[in-house]
């Protein structure tokens, strides 16, 4: 089973790295271009073959390891 | 000699660069600011110097690649001029697609400032002829992304045309994972392309010029420029 | 009149961290209820982070001038003249609370606070420092903070573009619940361009300048100054981001804008942002300030008043501008990308306005804000006096078995893997790097070079605050004599628990009393500083921490000493008296398994004398390797040294004192010189002369090291104990 | 209009930022997990209202800056 977690920063949280890019996109002549915002994606290939333990053990690993929830919220969707 | 030192929002080796360039040719580089879009008349020397342009954003070195004055250094480049970018100046030179390959995050995760050693494996070239060919010197690195990557057929022809100028090296010339700093693909230090003008590296010659620095192992690469360049007016 | 549209309930004046005596106080200053914007306005400005208030009455006796002192504590950083026309400007800052809270930005945040600091007043920031307390290793949350904060600090100075050129890095239960991140950044300016916060003229336009302002941190300062307990999670939204690219950005903007002539006075935007840098600017120069924040940048849509006030968003500063200069200014920001909005102008009411969308949002008297904040007289006892531990109350160990475990531990063994992540080299001036006793940074274009160095041994300051303090003080003297440089001036950062207890209360007078006494006996005024107070957890204090950056000036960088062994074949030297103080040592600690008994006294007039003797030899080009002795004693300091040389060394044992107490004793006011025979021949004589002690105790050479009759032991296992435990630690990071 | 900009590594590319989550994962006892790949998200706002127009300005975007095609692939969503 394959699972994607999209790791984004919470709403408020200053993202220096998607100021830059907006500003490297204007400056590139793309002026249709709001706020824009980066986040991670991480995908984890998984032994596990039920679903719901699936999930339940990748929200752990995103909770102790692959977000900081201080600053970050995160989803998890599963592929196959 | 006549260089040109590029400036980016971010960059900050600018200034060691500036002074090693002057200490060993005598001559002061121009400070060139992004946005123009020509070099200086005359400049035969294009130096992307280290730092963090654009704060490492997105990809180390990729807002800068875009901005308009490297348009005049590809044009530079594709005259035959020299360019030598060196840390954050090698990724903004890759990025810019001047080199092949790409840098990514160290394979320790982390940023490292330390010396380290290289081998000089090609010293036929503009920035090296003031090396021995094979010589190991120290040079220190500061960098969170020289981890070199390319694919194999690339990696096959930068071994096979002696494109591969240094190498990192224990202080006997061996190479292995434990003098690797970064995890770079063949223990790659820095790159030439094919005609031999344009030159990325992680290391910094310029911070090794000095006995204060602890060493001279960086002077020879701006000694080779100097020899290679004509005097300026 | 001011429309209220929330009542001022008692809850809300708590959650705003102000005690009822407070609030009324405000109410009687202002003779009515203040609006929400105003109770944040006082809740920024009163909370202790920014005034002081269990401090100010001590802070004051500390002696903060001196011949070369240009500016001392109330600006942003102190300023120290270091001849030829240039002043050194540093400070040091805490960033503990939010370090504990999120590590790396908390880190990041830090950092770039203290060099806006600097660069405020118009230097160039040419060194980074840090001092870091940790909990136990094996305490869950201790490699998660410190994979973080070293992380941050890197992130943030590599960025930037500034040498982190040293520091300090402790393990302690202590700091479980509470680390400590003290930043220090060192900058160099000409003395006749220096710039100040205090506003002058009326009707002058007030700019803000930098990066937006978001909702970061809003009640950020408050924070800092709350203790903590188990629902610390419910404060995490106020974490900011650092953003070290602005910062390079605003750095380069602000000195170039400074030659335009154009700026009246600046201030950064630090604790409590834009409310603390208007209201200090306008209350320094006897003017009112009036703001419109319909004009300040923002980043989110929908700010009220209230949120604008009190946001922390990083990386802006706030200027009164020379009027006929305004497009020459807006013209550079525009350059470097940032924001330039004129958001107010000063007045002559001395009131601090705050308007949005056209209505008054506050309208306060700004010298009471700053000068009327309360001030206390908190009640303190005065530690008990320890006794002193003899000898014989430790057990005695092999020398060179004690050596090597000493050497691995947590707190002795090398910080490699920390400064490694820290780009030390880069502006080319970096003479010495870290692993020695003090940092050495050439002042660029000059031979000149400035010593930096990070010092306090806070289980001394708990055994004995006074002792401690001064030791703090003795130990930056020393480790900055012992490079060669001339100590001119210090910055601290006083970090202690709850100031309403009177035995912490106790510990912090103790402190800034035996910090003040040894400042005026060795010349060595306070110029700036930080005091982070309430740092507890679950009513746990952290060990009184009062860090010390002291600063030194040398005529040569070629001069400078270092402590590696250099040829073979010299002689060891001990400077100072030796009588094997065990107390409070680390051997103790570690064999005895006990932090007790009173720490070595130091003793101020002989700690000049030795300190002026060795920077003497070192100044003379007598001497080229030096170590000051500081925790762990001879053997550490001689392991240190044959470590960093790569050489061996024997030392004799003493004769009189038994060797644990005379390898591992931590007497203060010594110093280990390695010298030619003949040199080091007439350095004892000369000293002896002069009243110093000192004696030929060793010599240097072959690649062990032998202490007494104890075992030689290799250099090389030596080396590879010292700098195995850190990276063998953190390779278990997650 | 919103845009999402996925990328991520190109097969055989090395991953150290993978590698290290991988390493780190294990040591926490989440022993199910096999290759872990870290990418980027980047979410745009855009002005543009016609959805081919602006599904051709995105892939230029990511063409020209937002992903380095030597290493890099990339996938564009439309959100609303
Ligand atoms: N956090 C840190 N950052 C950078 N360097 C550090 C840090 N901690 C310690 N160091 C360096 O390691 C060396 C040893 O530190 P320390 O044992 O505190 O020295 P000393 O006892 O002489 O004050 C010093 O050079 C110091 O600058
Ligand atoms: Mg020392």
């Amino acid at each position: 089973m394959k699972a994607r977690v999209v790791v984004t920063l919470k709403n408020g949280v200053l993202d220096p790295q998607g100021k830059a890019i907006e500003g490297a996109l204007a400056s590139l002549g793309f002026d249709g271009v709001g706020e824009v915002r980066v986040g991670k994606v991480i995908d984890l290939e998984l032994k596990a073959t039920d679903k719901a333990a699936a999930e339940a053990e990748v929200k752990a690993m995103c909770e102790r390891l692959l977000a900081n929830t201080v600053i970050e919220n995160f989803a998890v969707q599963f592929v196959g | 000699m006549k260089a040109a030192v590029l400036v980016f929002p971010g960059i900050n080796r600018e200034t060691d660069m500036a002074k090693a360039l002057a200490a060993v040719s005598g001559v002061k580089p121009a400070m060139v600011w992004h946005t123009d879009t020509d070099l200086p008349a005359g400049t035969d020397l294009v130096v992307v110097p280290g730092g963090f342009s654009y704060g490492d954003y997105l990809r180390c070195g990729a807002i800068a690649a875009r901005a308009p004055i490297m348009r005049a250094v590809a044009a530079h480049a594709e005259r035959g001029g020299l360019v030598l970018g060196v840390c954050n100046g090698f990724q903004i030179i890759t990025e810019a697609g001047l080199l092949p390959g790409a840098l990514v995050r160290n394979a320790s995760m982390k940023f490292i400032c330390k010396e380290v050693n290289l081998k000089v494996e090609n010293r036929e070239t503009a920035f090296t002829s003031a090396y021995r060919h094979g010589q190991v010197i120290r040079c220190p690195v500061a960098h969170g992304e020289g981890n070199y990557v390319a694919d194999d057929g690339t990696i096959a022809e930068l071994e096979a045309e002696g494109r591969v100028v240094f190498r990192y090296c224990d202080p006997t010339g061996h190479i292995s994972p434990a003098a690797n700093p970064n995890g770079s693909t063949n223990a790659i230090a820095g790159i030439i392309n094919a005609r031999g003008n344009v030159l990325g590296m992680m290391p910094h010659p310029e911070n090794l010029i000095e006995a204060l620095h602890g060493g001279l192992d960086g002077r020879p690469l701006f000694d080779s420029l100097v020899a290679a360049l004509p005097k300026a007016a | 009149m001011l429309r209220n549209d929330v009542p001022i309930t008692p809850e809300l004046v708590k959650s705003h961290g102000l005690k009822p005596d407070e609030y009324q106080r405000i109410l009687d200053l202002i003779g009515r209820e203040p609006t929400l914007t105003e109770l944040g306005i006082f809740s920024a400005m009163w909370n202790e982070h920014c005034s002081y208030k269990s401090s100010k009455k001590w802070l004051k006796t500390m002696p903060v001038s001196g011949p070369r002192v240009i500016q001392g504590p109330g600006e942003n950083a102190g300023v120290v003249d270091i001849g030829d026309g240039q002043a050194v400007i540093f400070k040091m800052e805490s960033h503990n609370h939010p370090s504990y809270i999120e590590p790396y930005q908390g880190a990041t945040t830090g950092v770039g606070g203290i060099l806006r600091d600097v660069f405020t007043m118009g230097a160039r920031p040419v060194a980074c420092m840090n001092a870091l307390r940790f909990g136990e290793p094996d305490h869950p949350k201790t490699k998660h903070i410190v994979s973080g904060v070293v992380a941050g600090i890197g992130g943030y100075g590599n960025s930037f573009g500034v040498p982190t050129v040293g520091g300090e890095v402790n393990f302690h239960p202590r700091y479980n619940g509470n680390c400590l991140v003290n930043a220090m950044a060192v900058g160099l300016a000409d003395t006749d361009k220096i710039f100040y916060s205090k506003a002058e003229g009326v009707g002058l336009p007030v700019v803000y300048l930098g990066s937006k302002t978001g909702r970061d941190g809003v009640g950020g300062a408050t924070m800092a100054s709350a203790e903590f307990d188990d629902k610390i999670e419910e404060k995490r939204p106020t974490v900011q981001v650092g953003d070290p690219f602005s910062e390079k950005l605003l750095l380069e903007a602000t000195l170039e804008l400074m030659k335009t002539g154009a700026v009246v006075a600046i201030q950064d935007m630090g604790a409590a942002g834009l409310t603390c840098s208007a209201v200090e600017m306008g209350a320094k120069g006897d003017l009112g300030l009036e703001l419109n924040l319909d004009a300040v940048p923002c980043r989110e849509p929908g700010m009220t008043a209230y949120e604008m006030m009190l946001s922390e968003s990083q990386e802006r500063m706030l200027m009164v501008l020379h009027p006929d200069k305004r497009a020459a200014a807006e013209a550079v920001f525009r350059k470097w990308g940032l924001d330039f909005a004129v958001v107010g102008y000063t007045t002559d009411t001395l009131r601090f306005v705050v308007k949005h969308h056209g209505e008054v949002m506050a309208d306060l008297p700004i010298k009471e804000l700053g000068d009327q904040a309360p001030e206390y007289d908190r009640p303190w006892v005065a530690a008990a006096k320890r006794p002193v531990i003899g000898a014989g109350d430790v057990p005695a160990v092999d020398i060179a078995d004690a050596l090597e475990k000493i050497i691995a531990t947590p707190d002795m063994c090398s910080r490699r893997w920390v400064w490694e992540q820290y780009d030390h080299l880069i502006q080319g001036n970096t003479a010495q790097r870290p692993g020695g006793d003090a940092a050495v940074v050439r002042v660029e274009g000059t031979r000149k070079g400035l010593g930096i160095s990070c010092d306090v041994t806070p289980r001394y300051c708990e055994a004995d605050p006074f002792e401690g303090g001064k030791q703090a003080i003795a130990e930056a003297y020393r480790n900055l004599s012992a490079v060669g440089a001339l100590p001119i001036a210090v910055t601290d950062n006083l970090n202690f628990g709850n100031p309403e207890k009177p035995e912490i209360m106790g510990q912090f007078v103790g402190c800034v009393q035996g910090i003040s006494q040894a400042c005026i006996a060795l010349d060595f005024p306070i110029v700036s500083g930080n005091v982070s107070l309430y740092n507890e957890t679950n009513g746990q204090a952290i060990l009184p921490t009062p860090a010390i950056g002291g600063v030194g000036l040398m005529a040569d960088v070629e001069q400078m000493a270092t402590i590696a062994l250099k040829p073979a074949d010299e002689a060891i030297v001990l400077i100072g008296a030796t009588e094997g103080w065990l107390g409070q040592s680390i051997y103790q600690r570690e064999f005895a398994g006990r932090e007790e008994g009173a720490p070595p006294p130091v003793d101020l007039a002989s700690e000049r004398r030795h300190g002026e003797f060795v920077r003497g030899l070192i100044e003379q080009g007598r001497i080229a390797t030096v170590h000051d002795l500081s925790d762990g004693g001879l053997a550490v300091a001689v392991a240190e040294m044959a470590i960093a040389g790569k050489r061996g060394a024997r030392v004799e044992a003493s004769g009189q004192i038994a060797d644990h107490a005379y390898f591992f004793g931590e007497d203060q006011g010594r110093y280990l010189i390695a010298a030619p025979r003949a040199v080091a021949e007439a350095v004892v004589a000369e000293a002896v002369a002069g009243g110093i002690p000192a004696a030929i105790i060793g010599s240097v050479g072959g690649s062990e090291l032998q202490l007494g009759a104890s075992r030689a032991i290799l250099v090389s296992k030596l080396h590879h104990q010292h700098e195995a435990w850190f990276p063998a630690y953190m390779s278990q990071e997650l």
